[in-house]
C-alpha cells in the first residue's frame, strides 16, 4: 500500500484478512451458494497451467534463438488453463454439486484452508484493492487420501455497497505435474 | 519371465481378471511387450514448429526428448545422457541448438550426435570414438496428420500399417479442414491413482457411461451433448490392432451453437476431404492403441495415458481445435473443454474416481479372482464393409473394449509382430 | 506359490523368524491362506439395527459391506460392482434400500441381487441373465452374541466349532447380562506402522508388557488396574484353534469405584448366565484368531487389526458396555475407554511405539536373521479341564503366543481344515 | 464480531491471534505446565471422530426410511471421540509425558504449530469470545516420521482477571482413517 | 513486548508482518537481488543441525554420569550447521545462482512461504525488535517432486533509515533426518 | 538365490547395466553380499571419549549401537532387543550404562549383556539362560586411526588386511598430524532419491565432474581449489579391494590462505609421520570400499551413504579438522566445509540432482537396455610401486570407478573372501 497511516492500513489488512477468512470458512464449510454472494457478476476465476523451463542464461541449453527464448512458466490467459471460470460456470459448478450425482464430491471432500501472507495494495479503481495472499487447501477425502494444495493468489477486491466482492482472482499452483487426482475444490 | 495372460484376458465371453489392473509383473511385462513396442504419440507437430523446438515427453516410463533439428527434421531420442546416464534435458519445452548434460558436459545436438565431450582429447584414448555414443533414437518414428508417433521396435510395422483402417479415423477428428488442427499452448499434466488400461477402456468405447456418470455434468450444462433415441447403431468402431473410436450419428447438433453453425457451414468441405463415409458416422472419441486418446465436440481433448506403476497414471491432456475455425468457436472449445476436462473438469472428476474405484478394490485377493463383465453387446457386433470396422449393433455396448484387451493380451503373449 | 513356514515358527522352542513381519511374499500367502479362510470380525448387531442398515468395512484387504436386508436379515457382500470392478458404496454407514454404482448404474438391493442394469432390455442381448451377477455374498455369515463374522471359505467349519471353547469367554465378555453390549457410536481408525501379529499377540497374550510399558499411565490414574501379587495361575488361556485370553481373579476389584459397585451388584446374575466357572477366572482381554481382539474393563474396547502390507496395520477401535449399564457406569466407561484406547490413547500410544520398532528392525537382513524368544513358561502350560483351555502356570507367561503363532503356521501351511 | 468500530475489532482479533501463538508456542516448546495455566478448570476439550457418509439427496443409495436419514459426519458429545479431556485428565496427561516412562514420547515428538484464519465471535456471557481458527500441527520424530494434522478448531476464551483463558475447544480432524501413528501432541 | 498500549502493539506486529510477508514474496519470487537489501551487513543467518536425545530423567537409559547428561537436541553456534552464512556468503550463494550453472535450481525450483504464529518482543537496542515466526517452506521442482520444510524462526529486525532489516535469524527445523533432497532455499 | 552379476559390470570394457542401480532383487542380494560382509564405518572415536558415550548408526539397513563401555571398550551391537526385537535404544548418542526395553523392561549393559529381565526368577522357566541372550555383538570390531569399523562377518579378513594400501591413504587424511583429528559435533543426515553407488562412485573417482557441475560454486568463491594443468597423473589411485582415493599435486596450495600457511607450517612434521610418498601425492578425496567417503581441503567431509532401497540414500556427513589445528583453521574449515557440503551445500546439492537423475531414467525398460560409459583412461591405468596403487595416468580418468565395480562384482558373486 502506498505509505498512509501506519494504524489504517492495519485497520484495511486486518479488514480483507477476515473478509478471506470468512470466505475460506464457507468454502470447508461446503456452504457455496453463500460463496457465490461474495463474487462479483463479472469475476474472472482462473488458474494458468504450470510448465518447466529453463532459465534464461542457462549453460545447460544453447537457444537456437536466443532473443526469443522465454522462461516464462505459466500459461497466459488465452491459453490452457486449469480454471477460467465466469460466476455462470461458477455457479454451474456450485449447481452440479447439488444434484445427488458428483460422484468424486458423495461423500464430500473434506477441506481446509490456510491462508497466509496477506498482502494489500491500492487497486485500478478507489473501490478495489489487490490483494496477495498464499494459501495451503487440504483435503482429505475416502479413508486415506490427502492432498496439499499449495500456491498463491492475486486476487481483486471490490466494495459493492460497502462490502468487499471478488471480482478477480488469478491462482498459482507451481506444482509441474499435480499431485491431485482432481481439482475439485474451489481456491 | 513371461506371464501367460490369457486365463486373464477371455474376450469371447468378455470376461476380465483383475490381476491386469494390479499385478507387478504384469506391469512389468506390460512395460516390455507393450509400450516399448507400440507407436506411441509424442506430440502435436504445432508443438515444436520451428528447427531447435523440442518438448519432452516418455514413451511408457522411458523419458524421451522430441526435438526438430536444425535442419527442420522432427527427432525423438532417449532423455538420457550415453555417458552415465544422467538426464540430459530437464525442461519441458523449450528452443535449443544442442543441450549440455549438468554432470560432465557432454553435449549433444538437435540431431543427437555427441558433439562436445569435455578434455575428450587428452583425457580419452584414441579408441573412443564420440560416433559411437550418440543419442539414442527411437528406432522409428513418423508423423500422420500432424500427429507424431515413435516406437522403440525397430521390427514394429510403420505406422501407417499399425494404424490400419485408424488411419481416416482420425483424418476425421485431425484433418478435417485445410490446416489440421492446433493444439492450446499448455497442458494439463496430473496423477491418478488407476491403472491407465480403464482409461483407455473408457475413451475407446464406453458410452456406457456417459448418462449415468456423467448426468450431474450434463444436467448443469457442461456439455450440450445428450444421447439420442436414434444413436443406434454402429456406435462402436473397432477399425483392427487394438484401435478404438466411437462415432455421433453424422447429423448430430449437440454442439454449442457457434460450433454447431461453425460445423455446418463446412460441412461440404469436410465431405470433399473426408469422402461419403463421414456421412454414415462422425467419428467423435477414441483410443489409439495403447494410451493415446482424443474427444472431438464443443469440448476436445488430446491425451496420453502415461503408466507409472499398475496403480498410478499420469495424465497429460491438451485441447485442440481446427485451425481454420473463428476466433469464438476456438474460444468457446478452449472454456468448454477446460471445464469438462482436466484436473476441475466436471466430466473428468467422475471418471477418475471411478477409475480409482476399479483399480483399488482388486487389491483384495478375494476380489480379485472374481472376473469383471464386458459382455454388453456380446456377439452382436459385425465387421462392417463401409466403415471398416468391426461395429456395434447398438448406441451402447462393450465391443470396443474387448477388442482393446484381445489386442493387448496378443501383444503380451507375442514377441512376432507377424503372428499378431 | 507356497512358502513353508515350519523354519520361522518353532513354537516348541518359543522361537520366531522375523521375515513374518515383514516378507511381502509371506504377506501375500497369509492373504490368502489366513483372512480369505477365517472367521472374521464384521461388526456388532447393534451397529446396524434397523432394516436397510449398513456398515462397510474389510475381511483382510477385500472391502464388503455388511446390510441388513429389508427382511431384517444381515448379510455380508464383497463392496464390489460385478460390472467393472468399482467399489460400490463409499459411505462408512447408513440405511439404504439399495446402491447404485457410480460408474454405469447397475443397482443392487440390500439382499445382494442385481435389480437394475441400465439399458438392459435393449443393449444386453439375452444370454445376459442379472441373476447370474448379484453382489458377492461371504460364503458363510453367523452371529454369536451379537459379533458378526463371516468367512470367504465355503468350506471353513461352522463359527460355533471355529469358536470352540473361545465361545465361553466371548459370552463371559459380550453376554454377562441380559441385553449383552452395545458399541457406542463412532470408531477410531488409525493406521500404524507394524505387522498386525504384532498387535493380535499383544491382546492375546502380553501380560508381561503391562507393568513396564504402560507403568507412565498406570501411575497418572489412567488406569485403575494393578497387577497383584496373587495373580498367580491360570491368567493366560488358550481355547484352541488360535484364540487366546487373559484373565483376571474372579474377584479382581481394580476397576473404577462405580464399576466396581455395578460389577458386584450383579455378580450373581453373571454367575447365572455364565455358570460357575466364571467364579475362576474372570476374562479382560484377548484376541479371536486371526484379528478380532478385545478388552474389558473400566477401559472397555473391541477392535479389528487390518493388514495393510507387511508393515502396516489399521485399527478399527470402538467402545463397548453392558447395554443394560446405569447411565454413571457408561460414561465412565465411555471417558476412561477412550483415554486409554484409540489415538489418543495413554496406553495404546507406547503399545505401538513398540510394536513399530518390533516391525521396522527387521529390515535389517542381518537383525532378520536373528529368532525373537517366546520362551516364557515354556512348557509349564497345562491343558486345564476346569477352564477348557490351555492354561500358564503363572500370571505372566508366554504360553498364548505360542499357540497363536502355531495355529498360523499350520494355517499358511495347510488348505484343508481337516488336517488343522 | 457484531459491527463495532473497525480498529478495535482488529485489536480484539490482534489480541486474542497473540494469545493462540503464544499457546502454540509454549506447546510446540514442550512446556506443558505452563500451557496448563492457560486453561480453566471447567474446560471441556473435546476432539470428535469423523465417518464418512452419503449427502443428502445422494443419487448413490436410496435409503429405506429417508426422512430418518442423517449425513452428519462427526460423532456427538455423548458419543466416541478421540479426545474429551478435563482439567484433571489434560493435568494427568502432563503428569504422565514427565514419568520418564512415556516411551512414545521419548525422544520427544518435535512439533509445530501452524495457526490461522483466526476469526472472533462474542460469547455466551460478556466475559467469553468465540474463536475459530484453523490449524496445521507437523509433528516430526525419529529419523524420519513425519506427520501433518490439519483441522480446524472451535475455542472459547474466557477473560479470568484480565487474562484470556481457554474455557471449550472444540477440535475437528477432517480425515476419516487417521495417517498418524497416535494423537499424543495437543490441539 | 512489554505491555504498551493493545492498540500500538497490534501495530508493530501487523508492521512486522508485512515485513516478513514482504520478504517472503521476493524469495517466492526469485527476486534474491531485492532480498539482499533488506539484510544488514552483519547479518548471522543460522540453521543449527538437530539429534535425537532421551529426555532428562527418561528410563530408558541410565546414564553414567547423571550430572552432565544433556538433553539439548539442537547444535550450537560452533558446532556443525546447515546454514552459517554472512553477508557476504549469501550474496555469493545468490550470485551462485545466476551462473546458469546452478544445475539444482535450473529449471528453478518453486517455492511457497508461509509465515505464520509472529510475536514480537523488544530486541537488545532500541531500534531492535526480537521476532518469533514459524513456516511452511512448500517446494516443487521438476514434475512431482514436493517438499515440506516446517520449522520456526528467531530473528531481529534492525530498524535502519526507517526501514527493517533483517540482522539475525537463527531457524530451527525439527526433523532429525531431512526428508528433502536439499536446503537449496532461503528461509 | 543370487543372481549373476558379471554381465552388468564389465569393467574391462568400462561399461556398466543399469539395473545395479535400480533393481529391488540385486538391492537385495548387496544387502547380503556386500554390506552384510564388508568392514563398515561407524563413527569416529572422538564422539564416544568416555565410558558408557554411545552413538547409534546403521551397518547397511541393519540398525546399530556403537557403545563404549565402562571400562572404555568400544562396542557395537545390533540395536535390537533379543525378547522381540524392539529397538532398544531410541536416541543418537548420549551416555549410558545401561538401556531397559521399552515393552518389556529387559535391561542390557554397556557390554552387551542382559542384566536384566523382570519377573525373571518367578516367570521364566530355569532353563531360560541370560547369558545367552546377550546384545547381538559385530563380528569383528577394530578402529584405525580413530575411525571406528565393524562387520558383520566373522570371515571377513582383518581390518589392516581388509584397507590393504589403503590404510596410508587414511594416515595421510587422519592422521597427519598429532593428535590426529577431531569431529564437530552434529551431523548432517537426510535422503536423497539416488542409489549408494552413484554416491560412492563419485568420491572415489570422479575428478570428472568438478570443473562443469561445480563451475557455478567455484566461480563464487566456494571453493579456492582450481584444476591444474599440470595435475597431470596418478590422481586416481586404486590402492585394492574397491577402495579409491583421488590426490592433489604434493604442492598443491590452493586452499584458503590461513590453511595454507597452516600446511606449510606442518609440512616437515607431515613427511615425518607420512614418508616420503607424501611428496609424490597429496591425498584429498576417497572412499573406502564400499560407503565410507571422505574430502580433505578447505572444506572437509567425512560422510556414509547408508543405502535405503534402490532409490534411497541415506547421507550421514561430518565435518573434521586436525585436532591441533589452530582456532581460526578450525572455524574456517568449519564454515567453508557446511557451505559446500551438506543439505544447503553449494556443492553438494548440483551432486545430488545429477546422481538422483542417473538413477531415475533407469526406471525405463528401454534405457535401463543401455550400458553406461565408464571408459575415460580405459587400459591407461598402471600399477604404481611408489604409490602402492593402480594410477591412472592422467588428472581425470574414470579407472577409479571401473576397480569399485569390479569389487562390487567380484563381492556379488563370491561367497569366499579367500576366492576374491
Ligand atoms: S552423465 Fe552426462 S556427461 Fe556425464
Ligand atoms: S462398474 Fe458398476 S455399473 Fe459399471
Ligand atoms: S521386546 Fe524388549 S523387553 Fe520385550
Ligand atoms: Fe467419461
Ligand atoms: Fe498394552
Ligand atoms: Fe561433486
Amino acid at each position: 500500500m502506498s505509505k498512509g497511516c501506519a494504524a489504517s492500513d492495519a485497520v484495511i489488512v486486518h479488514d480483507i484478512e477476515q473478509f478471506l477468512y470468512q470466505e475460506a470458512r464457507l468454502l470447508d464449510d461446503c456452504k457455496f451458494q453463500e460463496w457465490l454472494e461474495l463474487i462479483t457478476d463479472d469475476v474472472r476465476y482462473w488458474m494458468p497451467v504450470m510448465g518447466r523451463r529453463y532459465r534464461k542464461g542457462s549453460k545447460g541449453m544453447k537457444a537456437l534463438d536466443k532473443d526469443q527464448y522465454e522462461d516464462r512458466e505459466f500459461s497466459t490467459e488465452d491459453e490452457l488453463a486449469i480454471f477460467d471460470d465466469t460466476k455462470d460456470s461458477l455457479e454451474r459448478r456450485v449447481a452440479r454439486l447439488d444434484t445427488g450425482m458428483a460422484w468424486a464430491e458423495d461423500p464430500p471432500s473434506r477441506t481446509q484452508r490456510m491462508i497466509s501472507n496477506v498482502t494489500v495494495g491500492h487497486g485500478d479503481t478507489p473501490s478495489e484493492m489487490k490483494v496477495n495472499s498464499n494459501f495451503i487447501l487440504y483435503r482429505t477425502r475416502g479413508d486415506l487420501e490427502e492432498d496439499f494444495y499449495v500456491g498463491s493468489r492475486q486476487d481483486v477486491l471490490r466494495s459493492e455497497g460497502g462490502k468487499w466482492k471478488l471480482s478477480y482472482r488469478k491462482i498459482l499452483l507451481p506444482q509441474n505435474v499435480l499431485s491431485s487426482k482432481n481439482a475439485s475444490s474451489f481456491f | 519371465m513371461s506371464l501367460d495372460v490369457d486365463n486373464l484376458v477371455d474376450a469371447e465371453k468378455g470376461l476380465i481378471g483383475r490381476a491386469i489392473y494390479i499385478d507387478p509383473q504384469i506391469y512389468e511385462q506390460e512395460a516390455r511387450m507393450v509400450f516399448a513396442r507400440c507407436w506411441m504419440y509424442l506430440c502435436h507437430e504445432s508443438q515444436i514448429p520451428k528447427p531447435g523446438d523440442f518438448c519432452t515427453t516418455f514413451m511408457g516410463e522411458d523419458p524421451v526428448i522430441v526435438w526438430r533439428d536444425t535442419e527442420g527434421k522432427v527427432r525423438a531420442f532417449l532423455n538420457v545422457c550415453r555417458h552415465r546416464g544422467n538426464r540430459l534435458c530437464r525442461a519441458d519445452s523449450g528452443n535449443a541448438a544442442s543441450f549440455t548434460c549438468a554432470y560432465h558436459g557432454w553435449t549433444y545436438a538437435n540431431n543427437g550426435c555427441l558433439v562436445g565431450v569435455p578434455h575428450q582429447a587428452v583425457a580419452y584414448n584414441k579408441n573412443f570414438d564420440r560416433k559411437k555414443w550418440p543419442l539414442i533414437g527411437v528406432a522409428q518414428l513418423e508423423s500422420y496428420k500432424g500427429l507424431v508417433f515413435a516406437t522403440f521396435d525397430p521390427s514394429a510395422p510403420p505406422l501407417r500399417e499399425y494404424l490400419g483402417e485408424m488411419a481416416w479415423y482420425l483424418d476425421a477428428i485431425f484433418d478435417r479442414r485445410e490446416g489440421g488442427v492446433e493444439v492450446f499452448p499448455g497442458v494439463h499434466k496430473w496423477v491418478v491413482p488407476c491403472n491407465w488400461k480403464l482409461a483407455a477402456e473408457n475413451f475407446g468405447g464406453d458410452s456406457y457411461h456417459g448418462p449415468w456418470a456423467h448426468r450431474s455434468a450434463m444436467s448443469t450444462n457442461f456439455s450440450a451433448r445428450r444421447p439420442r433415441q436414434n444413436d443406434v447403431q454402429r456406435f462402436h468402431l473397432s477399425p483392427g490392432n487394438g484401435h478404438c473410436v466411437m462415432g455421433r450419428q453424422p447429423d448430430d447438433a449437440s454442439d454449442a451453437p457457434e460450433v454447431v453453425e461453425y460445423e455446418k457451414e463446412g460441412r461440404a468441405a469436410v465431405r470433399e476431404r473426408l469422402g461419403p463415409r463421414i456421412d454414415l458416422v462422425r467419428p467423435a472419441v477414441g483410443n489409439v492403441f495403447p494410451n493415446f486418446a482424443f474427444n472431438r465436440g464443443t469440448a476436445s481433448t488430446i491425451r496420453v495415458w502415461h503408466p507409472r506403476g499398475p496403480e498410478r497414471t499420469e495424465i497429460w491432456s491438451w485441447v485442440f481445435v481446427d485451425k481454420q475455425a473463428p476466433g469464438a468457436v476456438k474460444e468457446t472449445i478452449r472454456l468448454t473443454s477446460l471445464r469438462s476436462f482436466g484436473p476441475a473438469g466436471t466430466f473428468e472428476q467422475d471418471d477418475i474416481d471411478n477409475w480409482q474405484e476399479c483399480t483399488q478394490t482388486a487389491r483384495g485377493p478375494v476380489a480379485r479372482g472374481h472376473m469383471t463383465n464386458l459382455q454388453m453387446g456380446l456377439g452382436e457386433e459385425k465387421f462392417d464393409e463401409e466403415l471398416g470396422a468391426l461395429a456395434s449393433d447398438f448406441c451402447i455396448s462393450e465391443s470396443n473394449h474387448r477388442q482393446f484387451y484381445h489386442r493387448w493380451s496378443k501383444l503380451m503373449n507375442t514377441k512376432d509382430w507377424a503372428e499378431l
